[in-house]
């Protein structure tokens, strides 16, 4: 079962079969997010919500507590995480401090400096 | 007889139509990038091709989480701007080909290309994006009907490198089979390095992105060559996308004429790079 | 090292599956039918693989109209009976196993096939009428868990008959290299001889359909040979669904022996046709 | 554009990409009636549906007639016009009738007699 093993490289995801059936339920809570009656509901009751889409008790507590690295230890995809970001107002660069250890400020710094190429 | 008369890859950073949408381009941060499109805009807007067709990904707006093709391909007659969450990008829906997008199909499944079709369709920003960055005034319409090529990207494992650029060799012969259109642009979009996730995020290695840029005019079979793996390694968990430029490629002749590259760092997260190639260049053996 | 152990080819006529369901199989118009099937139902309920791989195409239940993949794969945990519109056929929702399905695509993908996953999928007649087939009475499970593989054979163009079988060969190569499962069965379904619509709706081609069951187990390149156009004509317009079957052929040795051949006119419209091969035979150069 | 012209077989339809093209609306009608609801509410008020749907004037005609071979000439797809049959308690042999201007009953009996294998 080799094959199926993901690419071991340090301080990287890949979404490979095993992560997205761990992160299913979440990353369609995360898409379902485009449509906005449902952003609506989802903010209205996120418990229920992530109940609806059938999420594991771990994954909630992610989710409720914006804990982003967590979603992704979970079996979340970016593309998908990033959906809630944005619904919380929150950009990539802020998600690239977050998983990164640095401030905004400094991870958007650290991008205009040329970007982080010692890593 | 359709002839290939150009191939364009373009990054498709979200925040370039951002940055667009929202009248941002003269700002420090955003100058440079669109200055260095200026060139190729300027040629493209005296090459404007019967058709185009466009390989890209889709993020997880026009597709379920739970389909994912290694290749698509669109056959509408009109795809919708998606809402990504936040409100559909005001430029125009894109208006398609399907008499093409069946003869591409219908050729390629002959070829050993295993394509899904979508007979309905939005496209995010991976699709608008690279349109942007060609026609920055669109007005009502984009400038010819514009067919989607979609490439899995996102879910590994990705058609290998070498298997997209033989996708764009196949494309090239079946584009040239048609009787339909005179003229044809293709875009490969995404890229160059970067890394959104993970403790590497912020990942950009320029002289990586600087041999792609070369290479994928000179010598495409060096790029066909690279891994998943090493894509990801050497590119981030997201540069791997740059195997669309391949599709582009392929579809290429041996030999191009540049017309214009571009590099930046950062758009958004992102290394953006351009490259514009004439594909009317006599060829030597 | 996982073996294939067996390889059953079937129609998949969603009447056989209504006479089953209905306690009509002693009546005389289906007797023989199910009579024929019998040596075959005894043989495979003493060899029970550990997991099976079905090919089978969906009939507009499971997939919507506007997506078309030419070969996809099943990645789900299980797979649930379609409603087709008069409720859910009372035999078993399917137990899959994604574990074997990633390790299929990664390999296939890694050939050069494009395929589309699934990682939610209901599963309609094409499916569970072969399982029923197989497994007449499944109580609360069928024998094993299964994996579809669906292949485009409603929508022209559908992928050649010869990259069925090439598609089967890579299947084949993709199980020896699994460690999770130590016997595999395969099913390969449709067919054969039919046609449903327009003045040439009922045709039955018999001597065309023996000729396809002796060569599906002596001489299956003949039948990779066959281009979409003449299987159409000597098939019917539905009986192009044989392609299936090579899919299943493919993923055998190229001796296989055959335990039994059954075949029937008329289930509903069609010719009736099963084929089942034993897979564990010493191979002679 | 040859490679896009579907194969010429007498009696024969195949459902290639202009077919599927010019079907495509009355299709997803049809596949809609797999759905318990839908269907409540296509039998409710059949041109109401159709309009939903966006079928064209020839289309709806031949849906509220139950033409069936018109369903197939305007791009109806033998998977998808059976459903609708299927909703009038009709069955596949029924239409092959239809198709081969016979009886139901005449039909059943050419395929018990071995099918048509004249044609
Ligand atoms: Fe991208
Ligand atoms: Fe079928």
């Amino acid at each position: 079962m080799t094959s199926q093993s993901r690419v071991e490289l340090p301080g990287t995801y890949v979404f490979d079969g095993p992560t997205s059936r761990r992160g299913h339920s979440m990353n369609k809570l995360f898409m379902s997010l485009i449509d906005e009656g449902l952003r609506t509901e989802f903010l209205a009751d996120e418990s229920a919500y992530c109940a609806r889409f059938g999420l594991s008790e771990e994954q909630t507590t992610a989710v409720l507590q914006r804990d982003w690295q967590a979603m992704l230890d979970l079996g979340g995809s970016i593309f998908y995480v990033y959906k809630l970001a944005m619904l919380d107002g929150l950009s990539m660069q802020y998600l690239g401090g977050v998983f990164t250890g640095m401030s905004e400020d400094d991870f958007k710094a650290a991008m205009l400096a040329g970007g982080r190429t010692d890593v | 007889m359709s002839d290939v008369i150009w191939g364009l890859a373009t990054s498709h950073v979200p925040s370039i139509g951002a940055a667009m949408d929202r009248g941002m381009t003269d700002q420090p941060v955003w100058a440079p990038l669109f200055e260095g499109y200026q060139p190729a805009r300027d040629w493209l807007a005296q090459n404007i091709p019967d058709v185009a067709i466009l390989v890209y990904n889709d993020h997880a707006n026009g597709v379920d989480p739970d389909i994912v093709p290694t290749f698509a391909i669109g056959a509408a007659e009109r795809y919708r701007v998606a809402d990504e969450g936040f409100g559909r990008r005001a430029v125009p829906d894109v208006v398609g080909d399907p008499d093409l997008s069946f003869h591409l199909l219908h050729n390629l499944v002959d070829e050993g290309f295993d394509l899904t079709i979508f007979q309905e369709l939005d496209v995010d920003h991976g699709f608008t994006v690279p349109l942007s960055v060609w026609t920055p005034d669109p007005g009502d319409a984009w400038p010819c009907p514009v067919i989607p090529i979609m490439v899995n990207v996102i879910r590994y494992p990705q058609p290998t490198a070498a298997r997209c650029y033989e996708l764009g060799k196949a494309l090239g012969r079946a584009i040239a089979s048609y009787q339909g259109a005179r003229t044809v642009g293709i875009l490969g979009t995404g890229g160059m390095s970067h890394q959104l996730a993970g403790s590497r995020a912020g990942f950009i290695n320029v002289d990586f992105d600087l041999m792609f840029l070369e290479s994928i005019e000179k010598d495409p079979e060096k790029l066909a060559s690279l891994s998943r793996e090493e894509l990801i390694r050497q590119a981030g968990s997201e540069g791997i996308e740059l195997i669309m430029w391949l599709v582009m490629r392929g579809a290429l002749s041996e030999q191009v004429a540049n017309v214009h590259t571009a590099y930046h760092v950062p758009a958004s997260n992102t290394a953006a790079g351009l490259a514009l190639f004439d594909n009317r260049v006599a060829q030597t053996d």
